[in-house]
């Protein structure tokens, strides 16, 4: 494996702070190695946005990180704790080091500005000494690069089609070439097809560029085609992480048992599909111990009482009791 | 050259039936066209074949845009349509309000996507509940009874539990559940479900399209399901219809449709879906001709098949001539509307 | 007069803030009262509303009695001191509370009746209709109220006050309508309207029962909106003396205190008390508009928190785009 | 507006010579029109139509009764049956584009104004005018006694070779106006009128007041401020307490004169409706209104001068025409009086109600307009007078069009309104009580008899007054109005209109007061002149 | 351009029902102008002035309501509004021209400060909530709660006096002569600053609060957290992306509320005597003077239209959506 560009160190986020707070994410470790795609899946609200943008302190209020560590290391340089920066620092560390896409491409493009302008925007704060023309061609060559022909540089975003939105804000990601892309659901949105063009094209760019990406989804299926590693959360932890094949033949929790029997299979032969039990925790009443426990098929009695801790187990880890035995 | 105009009739009474059923939105007029006589309109449905039968369920599967909700609510009664037919029991209908619409309404039932939009945030379960019972004649002692089997039947139980909640109080599967009942309150002989569990959660998702597929046994009904997701038209329904652009591109069993998909359009959509097996990485991006494929427009939709634009296997008269259902030769039943299958075209 | 700033405010809610308050309107019914602003505002209405109603039975004098002291500062015997013809402003004040406070209400139950019917069926009905409505309810928001009601009120023979609340409440309803058009439209959109029509209930029942319980926000506000206005404009017409009331209203009192020019008399209190009503009774009518608009949309009621403590007391500002981080001293596990 | 500042000579207060005069008028907006005809010109509204235009005669409405004093015309000639008036013109007068006046600039005006219905403002029964040299003589179908004032002082002379050219004399704004006054037209705007002393030319001793600054105040508040803080010498306003937001702020300079004139004002009753057709009633009525009262609260102790007289004649100007009959007798509040004199006509007092002879109770409904506060003042004060003698009273405040119009048809109970005034009390007593004027209710009573007092005697005294030959013959008619005006009370007289106005002697003194009453005190009146021409500066 | 022009056509509409709304109006009014105009001068103007009034003012009752509505149209689009009654025979254009210069400096200063400095505050309040703006939000409520007239009045009580700054009324100095020379044009400034400063005071919480709320709003968008993400500066974040997008709402309510503004600016140039049209309508009122009256309402209407035309124009050029092909 490569060395690792970002870790996680037992992150914390609430939102709210005092008794109305809810604990979003809880002690979350994981680490992107570099080049790599990390795929996180859960169901709603097991707090992989919250994730996402808790690493880069984009949480809107009230989220509050709680603890915690986020290490980044350069491609050349010490490693930092993202953190810990200064909001001048971090303003300088975004988008140059980390990028960011969205889910929902329509929101995510400033309605009021051209998408040259909103490229260019990113050139003037990072690279002030750019000229204008050097930062136009290479908003061009983006472009290019996510297959939008340039003469769409002047469209506004409502000109353009969902699909194309989504591709300008990869380009606009991969603009500085950054370390790391973050995607946060980019394809929700879209249809099957165009879900496959963008993201066949941005593990293509993957390869050109040599970013690592964070893949966030609930389609497990379309994880486990694109990512190398996988991370399932559930109820603000990581309850599994595993190299993506070895998570979808023989998955350890119970949980990603249940996420991948979810899934209607559309080649193959027909499988049964069994699903999950019950509905979605509350994060106001998490269950005490294995918060996954009164859904889960296998618990037995140390789940009810006492929290499973992440633990290796070769190059996958689990939270899980019955992986404990 | 053979052209069937429906599908052979498999088991089961025919309760709903569209023939050639068409609708277009006209476009708002705009100032410089009042001096042009043509009148644009949107092709949302155009010559849609379909047929439910009891206790049958039929998929119809598309991208976003492709006319399947216009589909539901013409069927429904809720727009009225441009062209075509309803028959209920084959029967023309044609109803647009008052007690005409309330009849056939207690026949066909439909259910909306958005569990979260489709119940009124100012009223308990309990009022959407009674609601299509008074209409469709539930009154007095009855009411009460008929409630909580409407709920038992949708598995909320125990009814008093729900009764008096609101709908922000229950979860996105449980309001889809409401909904349900809701619909099943009119005892309804068709459900037309449009995308019922796409706003739902991976994981309770499978609850109510099984749910949907015991109802259906249970009580015999007549499901039109309308999904995106062709993976779950394979495990759910016993029939699967492909729309594109307005039009039917392909139906047939299920299985075959999905495991033998003959169109074009069938074939890249099943291409597309994610495949757990295919290896990290190994993701080749094979047609990039195919690539830029965006959805025509449907207020001048192209010539010929609508599909060719974008169509890998384009002949010459795709684009000139409209394709006809033709039958494919493995299964009975499979169809698509597409020249590859013309038989002359076959033997060249 | 003042912009009702509320009414602009109205804007917002159509932007489709909408969406996401609907779900949650039951659970925050009380939540509505407890929000501190409305509560405040709520409770001065009430005052003025308890006043209106036993205001002329408590008043200590006839407001038009003659009484012997003369533009007398406040006393014992005049709390507010006295008119040139010593008359007890504090008396005229408790007194002229009703008219003002009627024809407010009135005024906003017109204006509100009429944009529910304009707008709502423009909303739900669509097509011919709509347009129609549109166009006649922009005209009327165009044309300056103000001017139009003080020229129509000045060809009234006898303007009492059921007639000025009329007059107002029939130029004013055209931006409530207006907003009411817009929230109908994004909500005849929604599936409960087409699902309840799929039931099978009528179109009454659908605008009554499904689409007007969750206009009733936007009716509150614009209802309030419409108050302040009313209030505003009859004091003002009967301070510039176009109305030809004869009972006693806060206009009347700043009417006759002009007239005599009570402020180059230094006679304050017999101007400044009247005033201050007014500004008080719309202040607290802007803070109910502020406590609905809250209400209706959770971004601005979430938005009321900036600041938080933390445990240890240190307080962390909000700020979107830089979360804050507090780093516990022992992490937990 | 180049050159020096227009504000350079602001600072004369500061011991510097001062060579202007600041007049105000509460008046709003005017618009450029130096019309001396027209009277919604700015220059009648403001008044400084009479400091560019003459009269023939200068008459001082403080003192009716005295003749004219010649001005254009230096011999005025009533024959005694006031049919004729033989006019000597001055020839020293030239007009201030260097042109003589003479004889045929006053036929010129006369005849334009004859002929011309719409200048015609006081509808004069002109029958010839014509000029022989410098003597003018006009006859007229009617005798002009009562409106000799009018003929001789009201109307100003305007150069005929310029107006001769003028198409529609009624509506032309006359931008440039020539006339023979010692002023002309210097700069006209919306807020502000400059007049500057002729250079030359002027037939009297040149003003020492070398501009006048007019300016037309937006409303009362702000004459009554702008007095207040010196930014205006002179003015005629209402000003509330006025010893305390004007006199007060300068005491030693900041001075009112208010003499009453032949005009009043008083509470008209509508004598068609029952039971206010009865004499008595209003009589007793007329003995409770607390007239004092009125003078202070509602009229600021000044503006309406108080009428004492039972005759409805005001202190002063009226004192001269009070028939010996009622010389000396004035009002006084009888409460207990009223209430005998009610009981002793059939009325009875049933606690705190007035029942009339049926049995009715008697309630009288006030009104006027909401903007007028003085009036409205009054009625409250009449509301409680009445109340005394058991009259329930209530005040209404229509809209000025529909009382107006309430008025002239009688759907009326009680207003309080003005009478016309005039050089006699003529137009007093014809305003109320003329027969001539009479309209059945419902018809528009536009001159005046709003109450439809129907009095055949009283009309015939009137035409007697007017016509009468000699002073023995009018005296008697007078006496005669009086006593009808006194016993039947048609309208209960409060008080007078004054000629009077606010002024500051810090620039200038020399104005006229209690002592030397030598002409009325309001700007706009054509006395105007008179006093302008006698102001010196303070410092001197 | 199709919504410009669609904008256009109801403007248009409702010119033509202002129009028909002020022939009407004046119609309705009982008394007649000549008895207004006696009556306005109390007994200092003698009744016997009526007849040649009458013959003066040219007023003719008898003619058909049709006639007189065709001729009404003609006339005005000859540009001829009639003859004032109050300062017969000046002609009510002439009035206007005159007084309508100040109205349209001053409430169209005075509004585009208050927009633009509400919408300013308004931003601060918004994007850094809790700052000393906060503060603010209670005060203006209550200021912009208070009528007005009443604002003016204390103020001119307050404020004004022999040796104060502010003038209390009038539009200059009366001693100078419109002009546009160094003396005219600050004693013009000199007497706009209190009422320029009512109407600010009385009108610019409500941008304020708009805009705050539509900040917040907007500041939970996407495309906000997206242009954080980019690691823009602050200012270009607040300004470029948040206040951009808040700002096309309250350009719509602004051009609404200019209705409301007018009739506000009325009662500020009524106590502060400023020489505008709003001023000529209170008068023009009081006087019964209809063709003033009519023009005064025209103009006012007029001029709010064109303003919010000119505010979709804005609208049209801040809002890239609406310019949408056709
Ligand atoms: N502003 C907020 N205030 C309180 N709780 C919040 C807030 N935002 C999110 N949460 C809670 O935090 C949890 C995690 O939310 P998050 O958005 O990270 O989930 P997610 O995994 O991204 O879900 P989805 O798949 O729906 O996007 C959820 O339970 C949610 O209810
Ligand atoms: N009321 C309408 N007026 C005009 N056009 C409409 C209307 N409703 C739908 N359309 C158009 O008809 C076409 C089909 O819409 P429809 O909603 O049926 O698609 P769909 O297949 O249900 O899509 P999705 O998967 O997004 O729900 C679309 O192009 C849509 O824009
Ligand atoms: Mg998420
Ligand atoms: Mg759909």
């Amino acid at each position: 494996m490569t060395e690792p560009v970002l870790e996680i160190k037992n992150l914390n986020v609430d939102y709210g702070l005092g008794d109305q707070s809810v604990h979003a994410i809880r002690d979350v470790s994981l680490t992107l190695h570099r080049g790599e795609v990390l795929g996180l899946a859960g169901e709603s609200g097991s707090g992989k946005s919250t994730l996402a943008y808790g690493m880069t302190r984009l949480l809107p209020p009230p989220g509050v990180i709680t603890g915690g560590q986020v290490i980044y290391t350069p491609e050349s340089g010490d490693p930092y704790d993202v953190l810990q920066l200064t909001d001048r620092q971090l303003r300088g560390f975004r988008w140059s080091e980390t990028a960011i896409v969205f889910q929902g491409a329509m929101n995510s493009l400033n309605p009021v500005h051209k998408i040259s302008t909103q490229l260019t925007d990113v050139l003037r704060a990072h690279e002030p000494k750019m000229s204008e023309s050097s930062r136009n061609a290479r908003a061009r060559e983006m472009l290019k690069l996510v297959g939008i022909a340039a003469d769409r540089m002047d469209a506004y975003p409502h000109q353009l089609s969902g699909g194309m939105r989504q591709r300008v804000m990869i380009g606009m990601a991969l603009i500085l070439q950054p370390q790391v892309v973050i995607m946060d659901e980019p394809t929700t949105a879209l249809d099957v097809v165009m879900q496959r063009q963008i993201l066949g094209q941005l593990i293509e760019l993957r390869e050109r560029l040599g970013f690592s990406v964070i893949f966030i989804t609930h389609d497990l299926s379309l994880l486990v085609e694109f990512s190398n590693r996988i991370a399932i959360m559930y109820g603000g932890r990581i309850v599994e992480e595993a190299p993506a094949s070895a998570l979808y033949r023989d998955s350890l929790h119970p949980y990603s048992q249940g996420l991948l029997g979810s899934f209607p299979a559309l080649r193959g032969p027909r499988r049964e599909l069994t699903g999950i039990p019950g509905s979605p925790p509350d994060l106001k009443g998490m269950p005490s111990g294995c918060s996954f426990h009164p859904r889960c098929p296998k618990a037995f009695d140390p789940c009810a009482t006492e929290i499973p801790v992440l633990t290796a187990h070769g190059d996958r880890s689990a939270a899980c009791w019955l992986v404990e035995r | 050259m053979t052209s069937i105009p429906d599908a052979k009739a498999p088991a089961g009474e025919v309760v709903l039936e569209a023939v050639g059923l068409t609708k277009h939105f006209p476009v708002r007029r705009r100032l410089k066209d009042v001096f042009s006589r043509t009148h644009k309109a949107v092709h949302a449905v155009d010559d849609v074949h379909l047929t439910l039968r009891r206790g049958q369920v039929v998929a119809l599967v598309g991208e976003s845009g492709s006319g399947k909700s216009t589909v539901a609510r013409l069927l429904a009664q809720l727009y009225p349509r441009t062209g075509g037919d309803i028959r209920l029991h084959g029967e023309t209908t044609k109803v647009t309000s008052g007690s005409s619409f309330r009849r056939y309404a207690a026949r066909v039932q439909m259910i909306f996507q958005d569990p979260f939009a489709s119940l009124n945030p100012t009223h308990t379960i309990r009022y959407h509940l009674t609601r299509p019972l008074k209409i469709h004649g539930t009154a007095g002692d009855d009411l009460e009874k008929s409630l909580h089997e409407l709920l038992e039947r949708v598995s909320l139980t125990p009814p008093e539990r729900y009764l008096d909640k609101f709908p922000h109080e229950l979860s996105g599967g449980q309001r889809q559940r409401v909904a349900i009942a809701r619909a099943l309150g009119a005892r309804p002989e068709a459900l037309l479900a449009d995308e019922p569990v796409s706003m739902l959660d991976v994981s309770i998702r499978l609850g109510v399209l099984n749910l949907l597929r015991d109802l259906k046994e249970r009580l015999d009904l007549a499901i039109l399901y309308i999904t995106h997701d062709i993976a779950s038209a394979r495990y759910f329904a016993d029939e699967t219809m492909v729309m594109y652009a307005g039009r039917m591109v392909e139906g047939g069993d299920s299985e075959t449709v999905t495991q033998a998909p003959a169109h074009p359009y069938t074939q890249l959509l099943i291409e597309s879906a994610p495949d757990p097996d295919r290896l990290a990485g190994a993701a080749d991006v094979a047609d990039e001709d195919r690539g830029n494929g965006e959805p025509p427009s449907l207020i001048n939709p192209p010539t010929g098949c609508r599909f060719h634009p974008r169509c890998p296997k384009a002949m010459a008269r795709c684009s000139t001539d409209e394709p006809v259902r033709l039958e494919i030769g493995d299964v009975p039943g499979h169809w698509a509307a597409c020249w590859l299958y013309d038989k002359n075209e076959v033997a060249k | 007069m003042s912009i009702p700033t509320s009414s602009i405010e109205q804007v917002i809610p159509v932007q489709g803030a909408m969406a996401q308050p609907a779900k949650k309107a039951r659970r925050n019914n009380f939540r509505f009262v407890s929000n501190k602003k409305a509560a405040a505002g709520l409770i001065i209405l009430g005052i003025y509303v308890l006043l209106a109603i036993i205001g002329p039975w408590i008043a200590p004098y006839d407001p038009g009695a003659r009484g012997d002291q003369l533009v007398a500062p406040p006393s014992a015997d005049h709390w507010m001191g006295t008119t040139h013809l010593g008359q007890d402003v504090w008396s005229q004040l408790l007194v002229g509370t009703r008219s003002v406070m009627f024809v407010g209400f009135l005024a906003g139950i017109v204006a509100t009746v009429l944009s529910v019917l304009v707008g709502v069926s423009a909303g739900y009905i669509g097509g011919k209709t709509d347009e129609t409505l549109s166009v006649f309810s922009n005209v009327f928001l165009v044309i300056p109220a103000l001017p139009l009601i003080i020229i129509i009120t000045s060809v009234l023979e006898n303007a009492d006050d059921w007639l000025i609340a009329m007059v107002i409440g029939l130029t004013s309803w055209s931006w409530n309508a207006r907003v009411l058009r817009a929230q109908t439209l994004s909500l005849r959109r929604r599936d409960f309207v087409e699902a309840s029509r799929a039931t099978g209930e009528k179109t009454w029942r659908i605008i009554g029962f499904e689409l007007l319980p969750n206009l009733t926000a936007v009716i509150a506000s614009g209802f309030v909106g419409t108050v302040i206005f009313a209030v505003l404009s009859e004091i003002t017409l009967a301070f510039i003396g176009v109305t030809s009331n004869t009972t006693w209203n806060w206009g009347t009192i700043l009417f006759w205190a002009q007239g005599q020019q009570a402020l180059a008399q230094n006679a304050w209190w017999w101007f400044v008390p009247a005033g201050l009503a007014i500004a008080l009774l719309g202040t607290a009518l802007s803070l109910i508009n502020f406590g609905i608009d809250e209400f209706v949309s959770p971004r601005l009621r979430s938005a009321g928190k900036t600041k938080i403590k933390t445990t240890s007391g240190r307080t962390v500002r909000m700020r979107i785009g830089f979360t804050p981080v507090i780093q516990k001293e022992a992490s937990r596990d | 507006a180049c050159g020096d500042s227009p504000n350079a000579n602001k600072n004369a207060a500061n011991g510097a010579k001062t060579d202007f005069l600041s007049i105000g008028m509460p008046n709003g907006t005017v618009t450029e029109n130096n019309n001396p005809f027209v009277g919604t010109s700015a220059g009648a509204s403001l008044g400084y139509k009479w400091m560019i235009y003459e009269p023939l005669g200068m008459w001082n409405n403080v003192k009716p009764s005295e003749p004219p004093a010649p001005w254009l015309a230096s011999k005025i000639t009533w024959s005694p049956d006031w049919k004729t008036v033989d006019l000597e013109i001055r020839t020293d007068a030239t007009w201030s584009d260097g042109q003589k006046l003479t004889a045929e600039d006053v036929v010129f005006t006369h005849t334009m104004i004859k002929n011309n219905k719409a200048l015609n403002t006081f509808a004069i029964p002109y029958d010839t005018i014509t000029a022989d040299g410098d003597k003018v003589k006009m006859t007229f179908k009617t005798s002009q006694f009562t409106t000799q004032h009018k003929v001789i002082s009201q109307i100003p002379i305007v150069p005929k070779h310029i107006w001769e050219k003028i198409s529609d004399p009624a509506t032309d704004p006359i931008k440039e106006p020539v006339g023979s006054g010692p002023y002309t037209l210097k700069t006209f705007s919306q807020q502000g009128i400059t007049l500057s002393v002729r250079e030359s030319g002027y037939w009297q001793p040149a003003p020492a007041v070398k501009e006048l600054r007019y300016t037309s105040y937006a409303d009362n508040n702000a004459q009554t401020t702008a007095l207040a803080t010196g930014a205006s010498e002179w003015s005629f306003v209402f000003i509330p307490s006025y010893e305390q937001t004007f006199i007060s702020k300068d005491p030693a300079n900041y001075k009112m004169w208010a003499p009453g004139v032949l005009g009043i004002h008083g509470l008209y009753i509508n004598t068609t409706q029952k039971p206010f057709d009865d004499p008595k009633l209003r009589q007793a009525m007329n003995m409770v209104v607390n007239r004092a009262d009125i003078f202070t609260q509602a009229e600021a102790g000044y503006f309406h001068p108080e009428i004492k007289s039972i005759t409805g004649l005001p202190e002063g100007a009226g004192d001269a025409y009070i028939a010996d009959e009622y010389k000396g007798k004035t009002f006084s509040v009888d409460v207990a009086g009223a209430k005998k004199l009610l009981t002793d006509s059939g009325y009875t007092l049933d606690g705190t109600t007035l029942k009339d002879k049926s049995g009715k109770p008697v309630t009288i409904k006030l009104s006027d307009p909401a903007p007028w506060s003085d009036y409205q003042t009054t009625l409250e004060i009449i509301k409680s007078n009445f109340a005394e003698i058991g009259i329930a009273a209530t005040v209404e405040k229509p809209n000025q069009n529909v009382w107006d119009q309430n008025v002239q048809k009688g759907d009326f109970g009680a207003v309080v309104r003005w009478t016309n005034g005039g050089s006699t009390p003529f137009d007093i007593y014809q305003t109320v009580m003329d027969g001539d004027l009479y309209k059945p209710l419902g018809e528009l009573a536009q001159q005046g008899n709003f109450g439809r007092f129907q009095s055949p005697e009283a009309t015939a005294a009137l035409k007697a007054y007017s016509g009468a030959a000699d002073d023995a013959a009018r005296a008697t008619a007078l006496a005669t109005l009086q006593k009808i005006f006194v016993e039947q009370a048609p309208m209960l007289p409060i008080g007078a209109d004054n000629v009077g106005g606010a002024y500051s002697t810090k620039n200038w003194v020399g104005w006229p007061s209690d002592a030397d009453p030598y002409a009325p005190l309001q700007p706009t009146q054509a006395g105007a002149l008179a006093v302008v021409l006698r102001l010196k500066p303070a410092n001197s | 351009m199709k919504y410009f022009l669609q904008r256009l056509a109801f403007y248009v509409f409702t010119a033509w029902a202002a129009i028909t709304l002020n022939f009407f109006i004046p119609r309705m009014i009982p008394g007649d102008p000549v008895q207004a105009l006696i009556t306005k001068y109390q007994g200092q103007l003698s009744s016997q002035a009526i007849e040649s009034l009458y013959v003066l003012f040219g007023i003719d009752k008898d003619r058909g309501l049709w006639s007189e509505y065709v001729d009404y149209w003609k006339q005005l689009l000859s540009g001829d509004l009639g003859l004032s009654f109050t300062f017969f025979p000046t002609p009510v254009s002439e009035i206007l021209s005159d007084s309508l210069p100040w109205t349209l400096t001053l409430i169209g200063v005075t509004t585009v400060i208050s927009f633009v400095l509400g919408t300013g505050l308004g931003v601060l309040a918004g994007w850094r909530r809790g700052s000393w703006v906060d503060g603010l939000l209670p005060v203006t409520t209550f200021l912009s709660s208070i009528p007005y007239f009443w604002l003016g009045i204390i103020a001119i009580y307050l404020l004004t006096g022999p040796d104060s700054f502010f003038p209390s009324s009038g539009g200059y100095d009366i001693a100078l002569e419109p002009a546009w020379d160094q003396w005219f044009i600050p004693s013009a400034i000199q007497h706009s600053l209190l009422p320029a400063l009512t109407i600010l005071i009385s009108s610019v919480s409500g941008w304020i609060l708009s805009m705050r709320n539509m900040m917040v709003t907007v500041a939970s968008e996407d495309y906000i957290t997206v242009a954080h993400a980019k690691g823009l500066p602050e200012r270009r974040v607040a300004l470029g992306y948040a206040a951009r997008n808040a700002l096309l709402p309250n350009v719509s309510g602004f051009a609404l509320s200019l209705g409301f503004i007018v009739g506000g600016t009325l009662l500020v140039e009524i106590v502060f005597s400023y020489p505008g049209v709003g001023f000529q309508l209170f008068q023009a009122l009081g006087a019964q003077d209809y063709p003033l009256m009519q023009g005064v309402f025209l103009v006012i209407t007029i001029s709010v239209l064109v303003a919010n035309l000119l505010a979709d124009v804005a609208y049209l050029l801040l809002d890239p959506r609406t310019r949408k092909e056709g």
